[in-house]
């Protein structure tokens, strides 16, 4: 930890402008994998930085004197008697986003991030960094988490265009949590679709499809049956208007019986519908790789040039695609809720407190004599 | 007869119950061959403990005043006449002594309480 | 079987104000023993004692032959209970309250409790927590009358009950005893109403048992004399001389209470050359309030 | 014996025992209400799911109502008058402990076939989503279990003088007030939840209370 104490002209008309966090970071060509070429591009962001803090300051003519707080990629201006507490939020932001992402996954980003809190609000900011604002400030780890949050969304935002259209927006990249994976268990165990099924019942290929790791020109008919794809136009294909138009021939070919027409109608229409299991799923998928490859995972995604989204995460993960959804499979599966029927343990439990109970009511001190 | 007792009197209660019966005999009021109240009845009537009426039926029955007749109660016995006769004049003297006794407590002399009775009652003790 | 209750050195201290000591109580079967007591004299701990509601920390105590706590629940069955304070379940009605507790009594007899109620006038639909004082101590007294005990323990059973419920209720009971020959333990600190019909009496002050009689004894042996010419100082009387006080001022002559007289006694005074005047017959609640006064201060 | 024990606490409890009747009747068919089509989409399962998971807390709060009620009946007289009737009874004291405890449990059968029942129709009522099942059966075992170990909690409290009570209670202040301190001298050790986290979670008392209360479910 090192804090350079920069001296400025002071200017009291400006004390709102408190801790001034400046997250920043560079999408330049990212190929720093070595120390040195990394160290190198880190310096020349730390110039660019302290260009922009130069002209922020003399801009607004903050004349207070301000602490730059640098952990790795990360470098915070904080106004003094908030450096200590803001120096805790660095370190733990900066602990969280190492862990989370690898070192070197902050170079993703792909802008400026201003954090400010509530009460600077006469800042203005330069027009080409993101800003983020604390509303609160209360513990140091919840600060952090925040920020940590914000950034990672900031980094799924600076992914190409597949991968957001793929996921479109991830809550965190930290691994797998058992409440997450339950719900995808539910969902697993409860799609009424013959590929979901296929599945569940350990067809890895089903599972790919399901979450929608491949391609294909026709991809409704990738993820669901003819009969599917018919009772899905049924149940909500198109307008009132369309229909009454018979401007639709797919739909009424598709209602009629034609099964070509309904995946046409359907790769036409494709608000209508999406890949079998749901959005939340696959974030457990993505989750489950990135966890699996470990630090750098979500560098070598962003950087992976395989054509499918099960080849991208794949490579992030480092393993094998098939083994990686086996893995995604069995941790959804062990996440299984709770069972309704009790258990033995359970139900004798209870009865031995009954008993317990009924023991002590029989022993009260009323019933002996006083 | 068979009313209230007198539970602070030194008289015993027994012999409160028994001397009440014995002048109802001695006056006729009981008939020879009637039956007495049950224990139970005139122990539970005159709140007190049934063995002071038995008490007081036993005084009777040694007395020759009452039979006690095992299981079915107790029955007024044919007195002669002379008895009945002693028996009033017994009970007559027994107030008349308590009559003086309490006289003397008060500092009369007999004389004073035959006069008061002579002129209580007029002419008739002549 | 000679005593229905029988305690022996019995001991129980409730708090640093009062304790029970040395209780040696003998109540012979089928007598019926006047428990007397002031107020606060260890009446109800005493009867709390024996009938197990509370563990006495030293001695023994017997009911019915049986020992107490150990053989309880032999004892109840053959005890009626009438406490002084009604622990009867509120919510039912006399017809309830009455069938829930025959449940427990083998030898119930449902005829009496039948004809008790009617005796009692109470409306069977009537709740418990309703009633009068006076409708509450008749339904406890026909409870206990109706399991057919053996023994019948009382707690202040007619305390603060009009004089026609209390006849009532003494007559009830009397008549169970002529009819059924039940021991009967009855606690008053109403004085006179025992005089008529018990035939032992035990009194307590400060939680101790002052004297236990035969109620006969008790009546004959306390006497108010009026002395003239008293000796100063009385010191070898056959009698025992509880309290010496002026009299009334219009009969001369002092007043002497004393205890375990007999009639040939008179001799005493004229021997000591005082004259006997007078004999007076103490009944049950002045040679009650005489004996107190000379337990709580001997010396006077 | 038994049937005048049973006839007291019926009277003192009728109302637990019949508005817990019909509740415990109610709740299974109100839980499946408009439950959803066979072919659901996963947005409607999830949607079922979490409407079973709302109804599920009413199901031990229900039991345990019902036992607090009926728990705490058997001797509310008993402490009003101060004075324990059944100790001047003729019977041992264990026996009538067990008789007026039976008494309740009996009671108690009520509320809980009630449930079972409404559980048994609501489920035949209901369209599960394929992948989903109805667990009526479960669910009423869970029941009745819940009831008898919040009836036997209550009992054994209310069995007690007030000085237990009272014991129950300071036990439960000083729980606080340590825990209170723990926050004023800075400590992050949270003892409440810590206790609570014991208690219910195997093998504490209310353990099953915590459990899954679904009548539909995975």
């Amino acid at each position: 930890m090192c804090s350079v104490r920069v001296a400025s002209r002071m200017n009291a008309r400006l004390p709102a402008v408190g801790a001034l966090i400046l997250v920043c970071a560079t999408a330049s060509g990212l190929h720093a994998q070595d120390a040195a070429q990394y160290r190198d591009k880190v310096d020349r962001l730390a110039a660019r930085l302290e260009a922009v803090r130069a002209q922020v300051l003399a801009k607004d003519s903050i004349g207070s004197p301000v602490d730059t707080v640098r952990r790795g990629p990360l470098r915070l201006l904080v106004r003094p008697e908030r450096q200590a507490f803001l120096a805790e939020v660095a370190d733990i932001t900066w602990d969280t986003l190492a862990t989370m992402l690898g070192a070197d996954t902050l170079l993703i980003l792909g802008s400026h991030v201003f954090v400010h809190v509530a009460d600077d609000s006469r800042l203005r900011l330069p027009p080409d960094v993101g800003q983020y604002r604390i509303w609160r400030l209360g513990e140091p780890r919840d600060v952090a988490a925040d920020l940590a949050r914000f950034i990672v969304h900031t980094i799924w935002e600076g992914l190409d265009a597949t991968l957001r259209s793929w996921l479109s927006n991830p809550a965190g990249l930290d691994s797998l949590s058992n409440t997450q994976a339950e719900a995808v268990y539910v969902d697993l165990v409860t799609a009424p679709w013959e590929l979901v099924k296929a599945c569940r019942a350990g067809d890895l290929e089903a599972c790919a499809r399901s979450l929608d790791l491949e391609v294909a020109d026709d991809t409704v008919s990738l993820w669901y049956t003819a009969e599917e794809q018919r009772r899905r136009v049924e149940k909500g294909g198109g307008t009132w208007w369309d229909i009454y138009n018979r401007k639709l021939p797919d739909y009424i070919g598709c209602t009629g019986g034609d099964d070509a027409a309904c995946s046409v109608y359907l790769n036409q229409h494709r608000w209508m519908i999406g890949a079998p299991l749901s959005a939340s799923a696959r974030e457990s998928f993505l989750r489950v790789a990135l966890e699996v490859g470990g630090e750098g995972a979500l560098g070598r995604l962003a950087r992976s040039e395989a054509p499918a989204t099960g080849g991208r995460l794949s490579a992030a993960a480092g393993v094998p695609r098939d083994s990686l959804i086996a893995l995604w499979r069995d941790r959804i599966l062990a996440a299984a809720p709770a069972q309704v029927i009790i258990t033995g343990a359970t139900g004798w439990t209870a009865l031995a407190w009954v008993l317990v109970l009924a023991f002590l009511a029989l022993r009260s001190t009323r019933w002996r004599n006083p | 007869m068979f009313s209230e007792v007198d539970p602070r009197s030194p008289t015993p209660l027994y012999d409160q119950i028994a001397s009440r019966i014995r002048i109802a005999i001695a006056a006729g009021d009981l008939v020879p061959g009637r039956s007495l109240p049950s224990v139970r009845h005139l122990a539970s009537r005159l709140r007190v403990n049934p063995a002071t009426v038995v008490q007081a039926y036993r005084a009777l029955a040694a007395d020759g005043f009452v039979e006690m007749r095992q299981g079915s109660g107790t029955f007024v016995c044919e007195v002669g006449t002379g008895r009945k006769e002693s028996e009033r004049s017994a009970q007559a003297r027994q107030l008349v002594r308590g009559l003086l006794s309490e006289a003397a407590r008060r500092g009369l002399s007999a004389g004073d309480v035959a006069a008061a009775f002579r002129a209580e009652l007029g002419s008739e003790v002549e | 079987m000679s005593n229905a209750i029988e305690t022996r050195a019995v001991q129980r201290r409730m708090n640093k104000a009062f304790e029970i000591r040395d209780l040696a109580l003998n109540v012979p079967s089928g007598s019926i023993y006047g428990f007397l007591g002031p107020n606060g004299s260890g009446k109800t701990t005493t009867i709390r004692l024996l009938l197990g509601l509370l563990r006495s920390s030293q001695g023994s105590i017997a009911l019915l032959g049986r020992s107490v706590p150990a053989d309880m629940p032999h004892i109840l069955a053959r005890t009626g209970f009438v406490p002084e304070r009604p622990h009867l379940y509120a919510g039912l009605t006399i017809g309830e309250a009455v069938r829930y507790h025959s449940a427990f009594y083998s030898a119930w007899d449902a005829e009496r409790a039948e004809s008790l109620r009617r005796q009692f006038r109470l409306d069977p639909s009537q709740r418990v927590g309703r009633l009068s004082k006076g409708e509450t101590g008749k339904l406890l007294v026909l409870l206990a009358l109706a399991q057919n005990p053996d023994l019948l323990v009382l707690d202040e059973p007619t305390d603060g009950l009009d004089p026609v419920v209390r006849r009532d209720v003494l007559s009830a009971l009397l008549d169970y005893v002529s009819q059924c020959g039940a021991t009967v333990f009855i606690s008053s600190h109403l004085v006179h109403e025992l005089e008529r019909f018990c035939d032992w009496v035990g009194v307590m002050d400060d939680g101790r048992l002052v004297a236990e009689m035969p109620m006969g004894t008790f009546k004959n042996g306390i006497k108010r004399l009026r002395v003239l010419d008293g000796p100063a100082v009385v010191d070898d009387a056959p009698f025992t001389l509880l309290a010496r006080e002026p009299s009334d001022g219009v009969s001369a002559g002092e007043i002497w209470v004393v205890r375990d007289w007999q009639a040939s006694m008179s001799q005493y005074f004229e021997r000591v050359g005082a004259s006997l005047r007078e004999v007076v017959d103490l009944d049950l609640e002045e040679g009650f309030v005489e004996l107190l006064r000379t337990f709580r201060s001997p010396n006077a | 014996m038994f049937r005048e024990i049973l006839r007291t606490q019926w009277k003192w409890s009728t109302i637990g025992v019949v508005v817990g009747a019909v509740v415990a009747f109610a709740l299974p068919l109100m839980t499946v209400q408009g439950a959803g089509t066979a072919d659901a989409r996963w947005i409607e399962v999830r949607q079922l799911l979490d409407d079973q998971r709302s109804w599920a807390q009413w199901y031990p709060l229900l039991a345990l109502a019902v036992g607090l009620l009926v728990g705490t009946s058997a001797w509310t007289n008993d402490h009003r008058v101060r004075h324990v009737y059944a100790l001047t009874l003729p019977l041992p004291r264990w026996r009538f402990v067990l008789l007026r405890y039976g008494a309740g449990l009996v009671l108690l059968v009520a509320p809980m076939l009630a449930l079972a029942v409404g559980a048994g129709v609501a489920a035949s009522a209901a369209t599960v989503p394929s992948g989903l099942h109805a667990y009526p059966v479960a669910l009423s075992i869970r029941f009745a279990l819940a009831v008898v170990v919040a009836y036997s909690i209550f009992f054994a409290i209310s069995s007690g003088t007030t000085r237990t009570a009272g014991y129950v209670l300071s036990v439960v202040g000083a729980v606080v007030v340590v825990q209170l301190l723990f926050r004023v001298s800075g400590g992050s050790t949270n003892l409440l939840t810590a206790i609570f986290d014991r208690m219910v979670t195997w093998p504490g008392p209310f353990e099953i209370f915590s459990g899954r209360w679904m009548l539909i479910d995975v």
